[in-house]
């Protein structure tokens, strides 16, 4: 296997780290081995990347579909377990049955999209990464993983647009 | 939506027939109601404050003006609706319709919402409001088929579910079932002018259902619905 | 029900022995039931039903009772019992609340700070026993010991009457505001007067057509309610010939009135001239079905209709109307009620209404008036005679002057039920020992050296014959039904036992080892006679059916035609009433009435009838003044508003109910509360006692008190205090919203 | 500003002390940690009048639950309740904080969906209003409990006894949605304030670090993270507008289910929706004028957000009208007895003052924010809109109490007077949300940091004749 | 690694609160402290059948407590030498009851009857256990509405609906 280095890179515009992450793709370094740290959510697409692809849709669904099957349980299967007759009403009634459904539906969905989301963004995770304070002061940090080889090429993209402090990612714990 | 199996007309449906023209407003059946039931005393305080305790009671109703002024009484109870608001609204169950058409109240299910109390449209519901106290010795005159409700929960007129269980249990054991008449809720065994009348609704033959078809009876506030199973019959009129 | 003895009823009254032994649970959750001995016929948790009778007024109706473990548990009418026919009234189903009050004495105890001092002793009952034979012996003269009594059953009275008689002693003066009230002895004066004997007559109201009471609150509290009100029911609802007809003449509409057809207002004291015109109206028209009014004629000839119809305020058109109601009527019955009694001209408004009844020819018939068949033997035959109030005048005079040095009370309470004006509580403090059997610290208790604590009637042995009866003989029986739950001992024991200490002509006179040796001798005297419901083998057998069943009586109905005497040869007499105190000055009548709920007072500490809302103003735990609407807003003065009752002898603060159906020139008090003493529930109730208010004057025909006869001022103070109503004062007593 | 870590780049001049901001000085001028710096040091600066405010707040607060352990204790007959009023202040003011907590939800998810971006600074805020006044509600049910110990039997579990709860009844309906709604509004909160945690994080030390780590949960700014976030929050706003709508419908039920007269109302749901987010409203432009003030945010909560606040609050006053008066027409035309003796009483009866208090408190706040110069001047909003609130809060109470005071047969009517325990539990309910929101404020960036950069990355100045003049890009 | 131990922690608070109920179920099944030593087990091996002391079943709701007097029918004669036995005499002159502390109870707000029980065929131990071979008497089973409904509901309809109504035993 190839020796491979690790190197951040802080920047103070975004223009300059678009233009240094295309060049960087140019010199053959995966958008996999780039990680873009900003304080400030960019648009997609503002520094030249891919859009990712979310699973969180089908979790959200999923959990949707196990609130509405839960509330289904509790609305129309529970009545059932003891029946006790009330007010003349049948022990189901759509009504009760669809507000009681709708509403455990709803919460499953924001369960599971909180879940989900903190899954997806492999949440909580408290162990040392590679990070840079100045980040939330406005910079924007980018994490390159490459070849040795192409050490020098890297540096060189990166000081030509204005980024400092590059050097060894410090591993902080988060 | 299916079909209600409180309405079918098959087995029992308790019912209490109230005379309005023999009620004299004597509150014997108060009084037997409270020595039946373990109901509880409030005291002037509490009860000027409309936290008594009474199962029943008798309204007073007020005509004309002097001197041509009548007073009439009715006695309100639990009505033991058919379609009982209280009943859906109590989250645990704690209010329910039996098989023999009661309106039942399971004390130790009650958690205290008063749910029930506000939905009620005669307000035949009593509260709790505080611990019961029974100063030694009246505690021995509670009666045991009876629990003695806690605060913090509803309760209401029962029919005298005890006694009813009591006198089904005797007749169960002498193999035959219970004869119109021989069932008698404490307000109605006392009623000195027997104006209460209890019976099963559903037996065309029993003196309530008779009573029931009478051209006097009408029951209490019809409009909404909730059809009772306290029948009352009108007051007579004759002028001299 | 009452009709058919169904097998169960007569298991619920089958046992009949003497109360569960053993000691019952304190807490019946958590102890389970040990005996040391198991009582005989009580399975533990099975309820066992016990007759007896009620003793809560003197009416005297058949109790069951249910107790569970030896402990009463509930009180229902006895349903064989002709009198009540298995109803009970309010006051009878708080019973279980005299035997469980807290406020109960649970010894006879001696008052060891000096009277009037609240600190008691306990005493040992042989103690008490010598301490009231030496008082009893030591007498300079049996005149100067008084014995003043209440509401006794029979054998207690008879008991009484012996020992008195034995020691030389006069007999005991019997007197309470509830036989007041009712207008008991007026009552049987009435019948002395009309029919020539001193039973009380029955007024057949369930067969009538038209019933005219005139101030008989017949369904709340007069003589006999619970068989009047099975009365109604039957009455109203329950004849083949039609729903029957009820006019109440009173000037304050009582819960008797509401239940009424018609409430005809009439100015107090006027009753009488209402009964006059009516029945001048009918003479002199010749109404109804009887036929000739000749011989009636002659009781009328005095009477002017337009004179009657002015002074008792009822139109002339009204009289006529009611008079033909009356006079048409298949049957019909006019009463002469407890409200009449009490007035100046008391006696002659009674027999003004009791005429009535003779020129329809109701007398002896079916729903008109007849007279109960005594019992066969004679020693059940005398009843107790209540006392005129000058005879209890008479004693605080003797009091008053020392010539009394003994004075036992028994079941009355004068202190609270005599009108403050007769002055009882100076005379007992002249008196210098005095004993009271009663078994709760009320206000006469207090100024008892000894309380020699009686058990209450659940506990007790007795029997009564109720007055008025019914339509055939009765005798009812009482037994205790529970072991006495404390140290107490009945009165009838504690005779015997002081005429046992006294020996002599004492001790001849009552001679019986105990209370239930007398009575079953007593008692069984009755068997073999052919009328009884029930038939016994032998004498001891009879004694266990006359428990088991709650009394004796006849299988069938008897009644008995009384006979009128001379006097309906004669005008009827007219008296004007008089009422004490200057109309101009105190311009109401005062209208004291008994409360259905607390009769003259003694159901005040029962906390069951304290909180049973009053009928008419759903009032609990409290005392008012009624006023009429005109009156409170010319007053100014409304709902809860504190005025200032004021007669010529007393005053009293009390809050204002403003009653519609009240004379704008009459005023009603319930009686019942304002106790000083008598336990925590009756304490309960702040404000004064109405008789404080009371004129003590009597009617001069009966020597009766009369209570409505005295006239007061109102003036509002200014504060209010807030009466626990049942009912909502935004509401107003509106049924529907419209 | 010891905390502080001075990670400042030498090139910036960095003024020792903040600058005064003017008051619509934009944004767009500051730099980053400017921004961070104007946001974190009003947390970190204590005064003596903070801790006088939580202690009074706290001595409140300690005094209801005393109130409450009273109430438990010798039972609900403390409480002013009684026969026929066997619902009091507890479930009007339940009602009342329902409402309040609406008005969280309508400014961020609602104008979050509509891309208002004038709600950056105010959302944070307002979600967190939402959830404390959540909290405070939801002890509502469990107070007015007469067995509050047994409240678990209202909580569906498998038991020995077979039985589950009632799902027909509404409370069991409010139960379930009040509790998803204080899930989800607070998950809502909490996942956008994910990267301020880890902003907060990186500007300080010692116990705030440690809870600022743990809250951040390790978040970082990837730009993948990002996209999630965003994608989540996407899904929140438009699954939680749903709750939002159904939590409100679900307490009018309690009342419009039954037959108790002028409760049994089909128009009910939308009329306490549209009231909630009035008072809600109202009441969030309160706590911004309060806290605008106390924590100097100045810059972030500039008065034309109180203009638009005041705007929405006019409008939702004017729906409020509206359906009350679709509802109250009905009732009046329908003219059955009972609703008009209902009416009577608060009209011309002893209810009266409360509704000519209720109607005056709602009505001319709507008059008065037409004025721009109330909506932008904060004591005349705050004194509008707390005015709003008390008139809601009337309304609240006239509907639970006034309509239980009177039924079908006057023989019941009653009246009700609160106890001294009832007004120490709401008044602990006011001051508890008042100390959470006064704590959440020194523990949590009041403004959404992040938000608000996001939507400064969103700006261009553009020059018009004499006036720079912010427009925003069209992105996305 | 953070995930998991993030969830982790979760299924165990899950785990702990289902623990935590699982354990209020759980009944101490002790014997109380009575105050005499008494075996039952002695006594039915003596061949007495459990109505000749307990001797109301079949006509009451409750069971009963034999008296002290039924006791000492007994016992004035059988093994009067032993303690406990004494103990029993010593109640009798005093003419105390004993204070038995109750082992099976239902609840204050419960209505129930041994009558229709026994009627139905059921034994003193379908309930109570094998008590014949206590030495000290305790509870075998926690009598709880669970249990009670178990054979309740088993019965065939239209029994079962009845004895499945709530007011069948609460009151």
């Amino acid at each position: 296997m190839d020796k491979t280095n690790n190197l951040i890179a802080l920047f103070h515009e975004s223009t300059d780290t678009a233009e240094a992450i295309d060049e960087l793709h140019t010199l053959g370094i995966d958008d996999e081995k780039m990680v873009v740290i900003t304080g400030v959510p960019y648009p997609h697409g503002a520094l030249g990347r891919q859009v990712e692809w979310l699973t969180l849709p089908y979790i959200v669904a999923v959990g949707a579909l196990a609130g509405f099957l839960f509330g289904l349980f509790l609305a129309v299967i529970t009545p059932h377990l003891y029946r006790l007759d009330i007010g003349g009403h049948p022990p189901v009634g759509f009504p009760p049955a669809a507000i009681i459904i709708f509403v455990f539906t709803m919460m499953a969905t924001i369960v599971s999209t909180f879940l989900g989301v903190l899954w997806e963004m492999n949440f909580p995770r408290f162990g040392p990464a590679p990070y840079h304070k100045l980040v939330t002061a406005g910079h924007l940090a980018v994490l390159l993983e490459y070849p040795a080889t192409l050490d020098s090429q890297v540096r060189q993209v990166l000081e030509s647009h204005k980024a400092h402090h590059i050097g060894e990612p410090e591993r902080m714990a988060l | 939506m299916a079909k209600d199996a409180n309405q079918s007309d098959e087995g029992i449906r308790w019912a209490l027939v109230v005379d309005l023209d023999r009620c004299t407003g004597c509150q014997a059946c108060v009084v037997a109601c409270h020595a039946e039931n373990n109901l509880q005393i409030v005291g002037e305080k509490e009860a000027a404050y409309g936290r008594w305790t009474h199962w029943i009671i008798i309204h007073r109703y007020w005509e004309g003006e002097y001197p041509n002024v009548k007073a009439r009484f009715m006695p309100i109870m639990c009505q033991q609706c058919s379609e009982a608001p209280c009943e859906p609204v109590c989250p645990v169950f704690a209010t329910y319709h039996n098989e023999e058409g009661l309106n039942a109240q399971i004390y130790n299910r009650c958690i205290g919402t008063r749910f029930c109390g506000s939905a009620c449209p005669y307000k035949a519901r009593v509260y709790n409001w505080f611990r019961p106290e029974f100063p030694e010795p009246l505690t021995e005159q509670l009666n045991p088929d009876v629990s003695v409700r806690t605060r913090g929960i509803m309760e209401k007129c029962t029919f005298c579910i005890q006694r009813i269980r009591r006198v089904e249990i005797d007749a169960q054991a002498e193999g035959r079932s219970p004869t119109d008449g021989e069932i008698q809720p404490a307000c109605v065994q006392t009623c000195p002018t027997s104006a209460l009348i209890f019976g099963d609704l559903n037996d065309p033959n029993s003196h309530v259902s008779q009573l029931a078809h009478s051209r006097r009876s009408f029951r209490l506030l019809p409009e909404l619905g909730t059809d009772p199973g306290v029948i009352y019959l009108k007051g007579g009129e004759v002028n001299v | 029900m009452s009709k058919k003895l169904t097998r169960r009823d007569f298991i619920k009254i089958a046992a009949g022995a003497t109360a569960a032994t053993g000691l019952a649970p304190v807490a019946r959750r958590i102890v389970i039931e040990p005996f040391v001995q198991p009582p005989e016929e009580t399975l533990p948790g099975q309820a066992t039903w016990y007759a007896s009778t009620c003793r809560q007024c003197p009416a005297g109706c058949g109790i069951v009772v249910r107790t569970i473990n030896g402990r009463a548990k509930k009180i229902e009418g006895n349903p064989l019992h002709p009198l009540n026919q298995g109803k009970l009234c309010a006051r009878g189903q708080a019973g279980l609340q005299v035997l469980y009050n807290p406020d109960r004495l649970r010894n006879a105890v001696r008052q060891s700070g000096g009277r009037g001092s609240r600190e008691y002793e306990p005493l040992y009952w042989s103690e008490a026993l010598d301490l009231l034979a030496e008082k009893v012996s030591s007498l300079g003269h049996p005149d100067r010991m008084a014995f003043l009594g209440g509401l006794m059953p029979d054998h207690l009275y008879q008991l009484t009457n012996s020992l008195l008689t034995a020691l030389g002693t006069a007999p005991p003066i019997i007197y309470d505001l509830q036989c007041t009230l009712e207008g008991r002895r007026p009552a049987t004066q009435l019948s002395q007067t009309f029919f020539g004997t001193a039973d009380l007559p029955v007024y057949d109201i369930a067969m009538s057509d038209v019933v005219f009471s005139f101030g008989a609150n017949l369904f709340e509290t007069w003589m006999s309610p619970v068989a009047q009100s099975v009365a109604l029911g039957s009455m109203r609802q329950g004849k083949l010939s039609g729903r029957g007809l009820i006019v109440q003449f009173e000037p304050r509409l009582s819960a008797t009135g509401a239940s009424a057809d018609e409430w005809i207002p009439v100015r107090p004291g006027a009753e009488g001239y209402v009964a006059l015109a009516i029945g001048r109206i009918i003479v002199e028209e010749r109404l109804g079905h009887v036929g000739s009014h000749r011989d009636n004629a002659v009781l009328y000839q005095n009477v002017d209709v337009r004179e009657m119809s002015a002074a008792s305020e009822v139109s002339v058109d009204t009289l006529r109307r009611l008079a033909q109601a009356f006079a048409d009527a298949d049957r019909a019955v006019a009463i002469p009620g407890g409200y009449l009694s009490g007035q100046h001209n008391g006696f002659a408004s009674m027999l003004a209404v009791q005429a009535l009844n003779r020129i329809v020819a109701q007398i002896g018939r079916q729903g008109g008036v007849f007279l109960s068949t005594p019992a066969p033997t004679v020693a059940l035959r005398s009843k107790p005679e209540v006392n005129t109030l000058s005879d209890v005048r008479n004693l605080i005079k003797r009091m008053n002057a020392g010539e009394v040095d003994l004075l036992l009370i028994h079941g009355t309470n004068p202190l609270y039920e005599l009108p403050a004006a007769l002055g009882f509580a100076e005379a007992i403090k002249h008196v210098p020992y005095v004993v009271s059997f009663s078994p709760f610290v009320d206000e006469t208790a207090v100024w008892a050296d000894l309380i020699l604590s009686d058990h209450t009637y659940l506990e007790s042995w007795g029997y009564q014959v109720p007055s008025p009866g019914t339509d055939r003989p009765v005798i009812s029986s009482q037994q205790p039904v529970v072991n006495p739950l404390y140290d107490t001992r009945s009165t009838a024991q504690v005779l015997i036992e002081l005429a046992a200490r006294l020996g002599g002509r004492a001790v001849e006179a009552i001679p019986w080892a105990d209370e239930e040796s007398y009575l079953q001798e007593l008692v069984t005297e009755l068997y073999g006679s052919s009328l009884g419901a029930f038939d016994a083998r032998t004498p001891p057998g009879f004694w266990t059916l006359w428990r088991q069943y709650g009394g004796w009586w006849s299988e069938k109905e008897i009644r008995q035609e009384p006979e009128t005497t001379d006097i309906v040869q004669k005008p009827l007499p007219m008296v004007d009433p008089q009422f004490d105190g200057d109309p101009e000055e105190y311009p109401f009548h005062l209208y004291p009435y008994s409360s259905v709920a607390l009769t003259d007072g003694r159901g005040a500490n029962q906390p069951w009838l304290q909180e049973t809302p009053d009928p008419m103003t759903t009032v609990q735990w409290g005392i008012w003044v009624e006023l009429n609407p005109q009156t409170a807003e010319e007053l100014g003065v409304e709902d809860d508003d504190i005025v200032l009752v004021e007669s010529p002898y007393g005053t009293l603060e009390v809050s204002v109910f403003v009653y519609p159906g009240i004379r704008p020139d009459v005023v009603a008090i319930p009686i019942g509360q304002g106790h000083q003493d008598y336990g925590r529930f009756a304490q309960a109730v702040t404000g004064s006692n109405p008789l404080a208010l009371l004129a003590p004057i009597t009617d001069p025909d009966t020597e009766s008190l009369a209570w409505g006869a005295t006239r007061v001022r109102l003036s509002p103070t200014g504060r209010k205090k807030k009466l626990a109503r049942l009912e909502s004062i935004d509401g107003q007593g509106r049924e529907s919203i419209g | 500003m010891s905390e502080v870590q001075p990670t400042q780049p030498e090139q910036d001049n960095h003024p020792d002390q903040m600058p005064e901001f003017e008051e619509r000085l934009l944004l767009a001028e500051r730099k980053d940690w400017e921004i961070n710096e104007a946001v974190l040091q009003p947390m970190f600066k204590t005064g003596r009048g903070f801790w006088i405010l939580v202690a009074i707040l706290s001595a409140i607060v300690l005094w209801g639950f005393y109130a409450w352990g009273y109430l438990i204790y010798w039972g609900m007959g403390t409480a002013g309740i009684n026969r026929p009023v066997y619902w009091g202040l507890f479930i009007t003011t339940f009602v009342f904080w329902v409402g309040i907590s609406h008005a969280g939800t309508m400014i961020s998810a609602v104008l979050r969906l509509l891309k208002a971006d004038w709600r950056r600074p105010i959302t944070r805020g307002a979600e967190a209003m939402t959830a404390f006044a959540l909290m405070m509600a939801g002890l509502y049910p469990l107070i007015h409990l007469g067995r509050v110990w047994k409240f678990y039997w209202m909580i569906p579990y498998p038991n020995n006894r077979f039985m589950w709860p009632n799902f027909q009844s509404p409370l069991m309906w409010d139960m379930v949605a009040i509790f998803t709604y204080l899930i989800g509004s607070s998950l809502y909160l909490y996942l956008a304030l994910i990267p301020d945690m880890a902003m907060a994080r990186d500007y300080t030390e010692g116990w705030r670090y440690k809870l600022y780590r743990v809250l951040a949960l390790g978040w970082r700014g990837t730009e993948a993270e990002w996209h999630k976030l965003h994608r989540a929050l996407g899904i929140f706003s438009v699954a939680i507008i749903p709750i939002f709508l159904s939590v409100h419908s679900i307490v009018s039920w309690d009342f419009a289910v039954t037959i108790q007269p002028r409760w049994h109302s089909t128009i009910f749901a939308p009329y306490f929706v549209i009231g909630a987010v009035y008072s809600g409203l109202s009441a969030l432009a309160s706590i911004l004028i309060i806290v605008r003030r106390s924590m100097r945010l100045q810059e972030f909560l500039r008065s034309e957000h109180f203009d638009s606040l005041g705007k929405l609050v006019m409008v939702a006053g004017m729906a409020w009208v509206y359906f009350w008066f679709a509802g109250f027409i009905v009732e009046w035309y329908g003219n059955e007895p009972i609703v008009r003796e209902l009416i009577h009483e608060e009209v011309s009866g002893p209810l009266a003052p409360f509704f000519y208090l209720q109607m005056g408190a709602n009505i001319i706040p709507i008059i008065l924010l037409v004025f721009k110069r109330v909506r932008t001047t904060p004591v005349l909003l705050l004194g509008t809109t707390l005015l709003v609130n008390v008139g809601m809060f009337t309304e609240r109470a006239l509907i639970v109490i006034g309509s239980l005071q009177r039924n079908d047969l006057p023989f019941n009517w009653g009246t009700y007077r609160p106890s001294w325990v009832e007004i120490s539990i709401v008044a602990m309910t006011f001051a508890g949300f008042a100390l959470l929101y006064t704590l959440f404020s020194r523990i949590i960036p009041f403004v959404p940091v992040w938000e608000i950069k996001e939507g400064r990355l969103r700006y261009t100045l553009r020059r018009i004749g004499r006036l720079l003049v912010p427009t925003a890009a069209e992105i996305e | 690694m953070n995930r998991f131990w993030f969830f982790s922690f979760l299924i165990l608070l899950v785990v702990g609160i289902l623990t935590g109920i699982l354990l209020t179920r759980i009944q101490v099944f002790s014997a109380p402290e009575q105050p005499i030593a008494y075996s039952h087990k002695t006594h039915i091996e003596a061949g007495i059948q459990c109505l000749y002391c307990h001797s109301s079943p079949l006509r009451s709701d409750l069971a009963g407590i034999p008296s002290v007097k039924k006791c000492m029918g007994c016992h004035n004669v059988i093994a009067n030498d032993k303690p406990e036995v004494q103990e029993l005499a010593g109640y009798w002159e005093r003419e105390e009851p004993i204070p038995w502390v109750r082992v099976s109870s239902q609840p204050e707000f419960i209505y129930f009857s041994h009558l229709p029980h026994l009627g139905t065929g059921l034994s003193c131990e379908t309930c109570h256990g094998d008590i014949g071979q206590m030495t000290v008497t305790r509870p075998v089973v926690k009598m709880d509405m669970g249990w009670c409904l178990d054979c309740h509901l088993k019965e065939p309809q239209p029994k079962a609906t009845r004895l499945a109504d709530c007011l069948a035993c609460h009151k």
